[in-house]
C-alpha cells in the first residue's frame, strides 16, 4: 500500500485521533474559540489559561472531525501547554510551514521531531486545512482580547 | 447488468490514472465528466463563429446568436418545455433558484408567510429561502423524510397551508439518491393554490423530465452535472409566471429603454438574462443534452439502477459502514458512514486507490442533522461507470478499514 | 506603425473568410477573440483534471481547486490587487456591479440618497442603480460629458453632495473610447467620504490598471472582453468593504453553517460565490490574463493608438461620417454616424465585405440621447488587428455609400 | 459588389425609406400602438382607422430606424390601406413566411409581387426583425382592443 499514505496514518496520529489528549471543555479558560472549517464541517473548540506571565497553564479541546484535524489538535495541546504564547505562536508557524512541506528552521531539535509525525499532510494538500485548523483556532482565541 | 453500453470512449478522461491507478470516477453526483463532442462544439464555436450575441448584425454574431438561442431550444425540448421563452438561461441551479427567490418571491413575500422546504435540500435550495426569511420574516416549514431516506406526499401536503407561497422541492437528493414523488407533489400544491419550484440538478441527469407532465412551475438545471460545460444552468419557468416576474440583475440585454430618469424592461425570458450570457458554454450545454438525448435514456437508467444496485449490495460486506438513504426507486447515490472512520480519512485513502468519491457534509447539513451524522462518503454513478468501478470501490475500502479502522 | 508585432497566428478565427472576404475583426468592444492557448487550457483542465471545487478531497477535485484558486491569484496580479481574497469570481463584469448593488448599497441606501453616474456609462452601470432608484426611492445624478466626450474630473466632482453614496463611473466608454481620469474622481469622492465603483469593462484590456495606485474601491471585469472566456468575469473589491457586505446569492460554497433556522456565512471571497462556480472559465481567464501579461503591454497600446489614430485620419476621406469621441488620450474605439445611412444598414453592407463592426446604441442609450443619435457604428480595435484592417473599413465604407447613400 | 446585398437595398426600398408614404401621426385613429426592438433601438407607431366594417380605412407611421423597417412600414402601409382586417393579417402571414424564407402560399399574384421587394431580406437572418416590426405593432395595434 501506499507509503505517504502510511505515513499520513502512522499509528501515533491514529493513536491521538482516538485517544485525543486534554479533550474536554474548561471552565476557568481566560480564552476560549471555536473554529469551523465550512468546506468539510471539522469544528474544533479551544480553550486556553493563560497566566498573567504569558504563559498558557492549561489548554484543553472539543471537536468534532477527520482523523488529521482531531489528532493534531491532540498533539498541539500536548505541545503547547506550559509554553508562553509567543513560543506557542513560534511553533504554529513551524507547524504550518511543515504541513505545507516548506522548509522549517527556527524550532528546536526536539519540536521538530515530535511535529514530524504530521510532516505527511504535506503531500495531500487537500488536508493541509485539517491539519492546520486547531492551530489557526487558538491564534484566534489567544487574539481575541484585543480583537473583540 | 443490462445491453445498455457505457459510452466510456467519449471521455478522454476516464482514460487517465491517478497515483498510479486507473482512475475510477464516482464523484458524478458533484459534477459530471464532459464527453469530447461538447468540448470540440465550444472549440468550434470559439475559432469559427465567435461573437457577442444579439446585438450584432455582423456574419459572427449572427452565428453565435443562432447557437446561443438554438441551445435555448435544446434546453426546452430536453426538459419538454413547451416554448423556448420559458427558459432562462443561469450560471447554474444555484442561480437559477436564486433568480426564483428574488424575482419572485421576493416581491411577493410578507412577515409570516410560508415557504414549505424538505430536510433533504441542497444549500442552494435552502440558503435561497433563509435570505427570505432574515430579510422579510418568511418561514420556513421543512418536510422531514422516512428514515429509509423516502418522501411522501402527503407530508409535504400537511405542511403546506394558507400562508404557504411556494413549495421549493428537490427533486432528486444529492446525498440519499431519494427521488421525490414530485407530480404528486404539484397537484396536491396546486390544490391548494401554490407553486411549486422544484431542483432538479440531480434529476435531470438521470431521468427523463417533462416539465409538461409534472405541471411544475420552476425547474432548476445546471449543466456540469449534465456532462455539459461549468458556468452554464437554466430556469425553466411557465410563461405565467415570467411574466410576472420583475428583473434580478441589472445590465444589457434585458431592457427596454433606459433613460436618465426611466427605465422599462425586455419581455422574457432576455428580462432575466443581464449582461453578455456563457455563450460558449450555453453551446457546449446543447452539445451535451444533444449527446445525452442520442443515448438510450431508460437502457442507461437502467444500467445505472444495476450498477447501483450491485454496489448496494457488496457494500453488505463491510459491515462497519452504514448506508444512509434507502428509498424504493431512488437514484444511483450511494452515501455511507462509519462510527470510527472519518469520511475524509475514507475519502484520502480510495484517492490513493485511484477512487474519486465525496466526503463531507454535501452541502446538506439539515440532512446530516437529520440523519445524526456530521459527514458521509458518497460514491455517484454516471452512465459511464462500470461494474469493475465498483468492485475497485469495495476493495479501496477494505484497506481504509485495514489502515484506519 | 510601431515595432509591436501583432499576435495574429494565436488566433484561429482571424485567418477565416466571411462571404468569400478574409476577416477583418472589428467588433473587439463587444467581445474579443480567445487566442488558442485559452481554449487548449480550458480543454486540459477537462480532460486530465477536471472535478467539482472545494469540496473534494480527491485528485482530480484538488487539480481543479487549484487551478481556480490560482485563477483568482492571477486576476489579483493582473488588477495588481494586494490580496487575492479580494477577487470574486463573477459571470461578467454586469454581475460584478449588481453584486455591489445588492450586496453593498442596496441595505444601506435610503430614499433620498444619491448615486452619481455618468452619461456615457454602459447599461450594466445603470440599470443596477436604476433598481435602487425603483425600489429604495435612491436618486440618479448624472455627470455630463464634454462635446468631445471626454470627462472631467471637476465635473464629477461638482455632483458630489453630502448625500452622495457612491460614485459609479465606466473606465473607458464602449462607445467613445473615453478614458475617465479615475484615479482623481476617486481622490475627490473620497476626500468626501464616497466610495467608488469604477467599469473596468473596456480598460482593462488595453490599460495597465493597478487599482491600488487608483485607490479605487471596487472594480469590474469581463472575461470575454479580455480575450478570455465567456461566462466568467471578476469584481476586485477592498477588503474593508467586502467585510460588511452581505451576501447576493444563496447556495453552497458561501455558507458557514445552514440549520433549519439559522444561518452563518463564510469569510470574503467565499461569501460571494454561491454555487459551483465557472471552474473551466476561470481556469480560461487565467490563461488569457497570462497571454496578455506576456505581451509588451505598452508596446501593444501604443500599437493600438496608432492603430486608431491611422483610422481616425483615414474617416476624413468619408465627409458624411460624423465621429462621436473624440478625447485626448481615447481608446480605440470609433465610432461615428451618418444623418442619411442607419448604421445597421451601413454595418449590414461592412459585413458582406468581411467587415465586422457593431451598430446600435451599444447598451448606452444616455449617451445617445446626449449626442442626439439613435444609433451609431462601431468599428473597435484589438491588439490582433493591422493597418490593413483599417483600410479595409474605409474601402467598405465607401461600398456603403454608393449603396445606401 | 454582392448581389443579395443588391437585391436587399434595391431602389424601391431605399426609395420608401427616403420617401416613406403615409408618414405622420393620426388624429382619429382608433387603433394605434408603439413598436419598438430594444436590441438595435429601432422605432415605429402604427395608426389605424379601422371602419364598423372591419375595414382598414386609412393607416399611417411614425419611426426611426434603418431603411429596411422604415421601407416595411412605409410598404405595409400601403398596402394594408383599404382593406379588411383579416386580410391584413393574411398579408401579414404572408410577409413573415417571405422575409424568412419560406414557401408562401396563399397570397394573390399581385400581392406576391409587390412584397416580393422585401424578399432579399431573407438572405440576412439579423435583419429579418427589422423587416417585421411593422407588421407585429399593426398586429398588436389591432389586437390592442381585446388585450387592454
Ligand atoms: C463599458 C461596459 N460595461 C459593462 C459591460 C458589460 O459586460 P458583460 O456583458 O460582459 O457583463 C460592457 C460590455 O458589454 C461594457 O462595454
Ligand atoms: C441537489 C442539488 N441542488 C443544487 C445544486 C447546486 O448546483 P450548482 O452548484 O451547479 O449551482 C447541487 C449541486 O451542487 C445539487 O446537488
Amino acid at each position: 500500500m501506499d507509503e505517504s499514505l502510511r505515513e499520513l496514518y502512522q499509528e501515533v496520529i491514529l493513536d491521538h485521533s482516538r485517544h485525543p489528549r486534554r479533550f474536554g471543555p474548561m471552565a476557568d479558560a481566560t480564552h476560549s474559540h471555536e473554529g469551523f472549517n465550512p468546506l468539510c464541517g471539522d469544528k474544533v473548540k479551544i480553550y486556553l489559561h493563560v497566566g498573567g506571565d504569558g504563559k498558557i497553564e492549561k489548554i484543553s479541546f472539543e471537536g468534532k472531525g477527520c482523523a488529521i484535524s482531531q489528532a493534531s489538535a491532540s498533539l498541539m495541546s500536548d505541545m503547547v501547554s506550559g509554553r508562553t504564547v509567543a513560543e506557542a505562536e513560534k511553533l504554529m508557524d513551524g507547524f504550518i510551514h511543515l504541513v505545507k512541506g516548506e522548509t522549517v528552521d527556527d524550532l528546536s531539535e526536539d519540536d521538530r521531531e515530535t511535529l514530524s509525525v504530521m510532516a505527511g499532510v504535506s503531500e495531500f494538500p487537500m488536508r493541509v486545512k485539517c491539519a492546520t485548523l486547531a492551530w489557526h483556532t487558538m491564534k484566534s482565541a489567544l487574539d481575541a482580547e484585543e480583537k473583540k | 447488468m443490462s445491453s445498455f453500453i457505457p459510452p466510456r470512449e467519449d471521455f478522454d478522461i476516464l482514460s487517465r490514472t491517478v497515483y498510479g491507478n486507473p482512475l475510477v470516477y464516482l464523484d458524478n453526483a458533484a459534477s459530471a465528466q464532459k464527453p469530447r463532442i461538447v468540448l470540440d462544439a465550444m472549440r468550434t464555436l470559439a475559432t469559427t463563429g465567435y461573437a457577442n450575441v444579439h446585438r450584432g448584425v455582423h456574419f459572427l454574431s449572427a452565428v453565435s446568436t443562432e447557437a446561443y438561442e438554438k441551445a435555448r431550444e435544446t434546453v426546452a425540448r430536453f426538459l419538454h418545455a413547451g416554448h423556448a421563452d420559458e427558459i432562462v438561461f443561469t450560471k447554474g441551479s444555484t442561480e437559477a433558484i436564486n433568480l426564483v427567490s428574488y424575482s419572485y418571491l421576493a416581491p411577493r413575500i410578507q412577515a409570516g408567510d410560508e415557504i414549505v422546504l424538505t430536510v433533504m435540500e441542497h444549500h442552494s435550495n435552502i440558503v435561497p429561502w433563509h435570505f427570505l426569511r432574515e430579510r422579510f420574516g418568511a418561514v420556513l416549514k421543512w418536510v422531514d423524510v422516512a428514515d429509509d431516506g423516502s418522501l411522501d406526499a402527503d407530508a409535504v401536503d400537511a405542511v403546506i397551508g394558507p400562508k404557504t407561497k411556494l413549495v421549493a422541492v428537490g427533486h432528486m437528493s444529492n446525498v440519499l439518491g431519494t427521488l421525490a414523488p414530485l407530480k404528486d407533489i404539484v397537484a396536491r400544491a396546486h390544490a391548494k393554490g401554490v407553486p411549486v419550484l422544484a431542483d432538479g440538478s440531480q434529476s435531470a441527469v438521470h431521468e427523463i423530465v417533462d416539465v409538461g407532465d409534472l405541471d411544475v412551475d420552476f425547474f432548476a438545471i445546471t449543466g456540469h452535472k449534465l456532462y455539459g460545460p461549468t458556468g452554464i444552468g437554466a430556469l425553466y419557468a411557465k410563461r405565467f409566471f415570467l411574466k410576472q416576474m420583475r428583473p434580478f440583475q441589472g445590465g444589457g440585454e434585458m431592457i427596454g429603454e433606459v433613460t436618465m430618469d426611466r427605465i422599462t424592461y425586455a419581455d422574457p425570458p432576455a428580462r432575466f438574462e443581464a449582461g453578455t450570457p456563457p455563450i460558449l458554454e450555453a453551446h457546449g450545454l446543447a452539445a451535451a443534452l444533444d449527446w445525452l438525448m442520442a443515448q438510450d435514456r431508460a437502457g442507461a437508467k437502467a444500467y445505472e439502477a444495476s450498477l447501483y444496485a450491485y454496489a448496494r449490495e457488496r457494500v453488505r460486506e463491510l459491515p462497519w459502514l452504514r448506508v444512509i438513504g434507502d428509498a424504493p426507486d431512488k437514484g444511483a447515490i450511494l452515501s455511507f458512514e462509519s462510527e470510527n472512520m472519518h469520511a475524509h480519512d475514507i475519502a484520502t485513502v480510495l484517492d490513493r486507490e485511484g477512487v474519486a468519491v465525496r466526503a463531507g457534509h454535501h452541502c446538506a447539513q439539515p440532512l446530516m442533522e437529520r440523519f445524526k451524522v456530521s459527514s458521509t462518503t458518497r460514491a455517484s454513478f454516471a452512465l459511464y461507470n462500470v461494474q469493475e468501478d465498483a468492485d475497485r470501490l469495495i476493495n479501496a475500502l477494505k484497506k481504509a478499514k485495514e489502515m484506519l479502522g
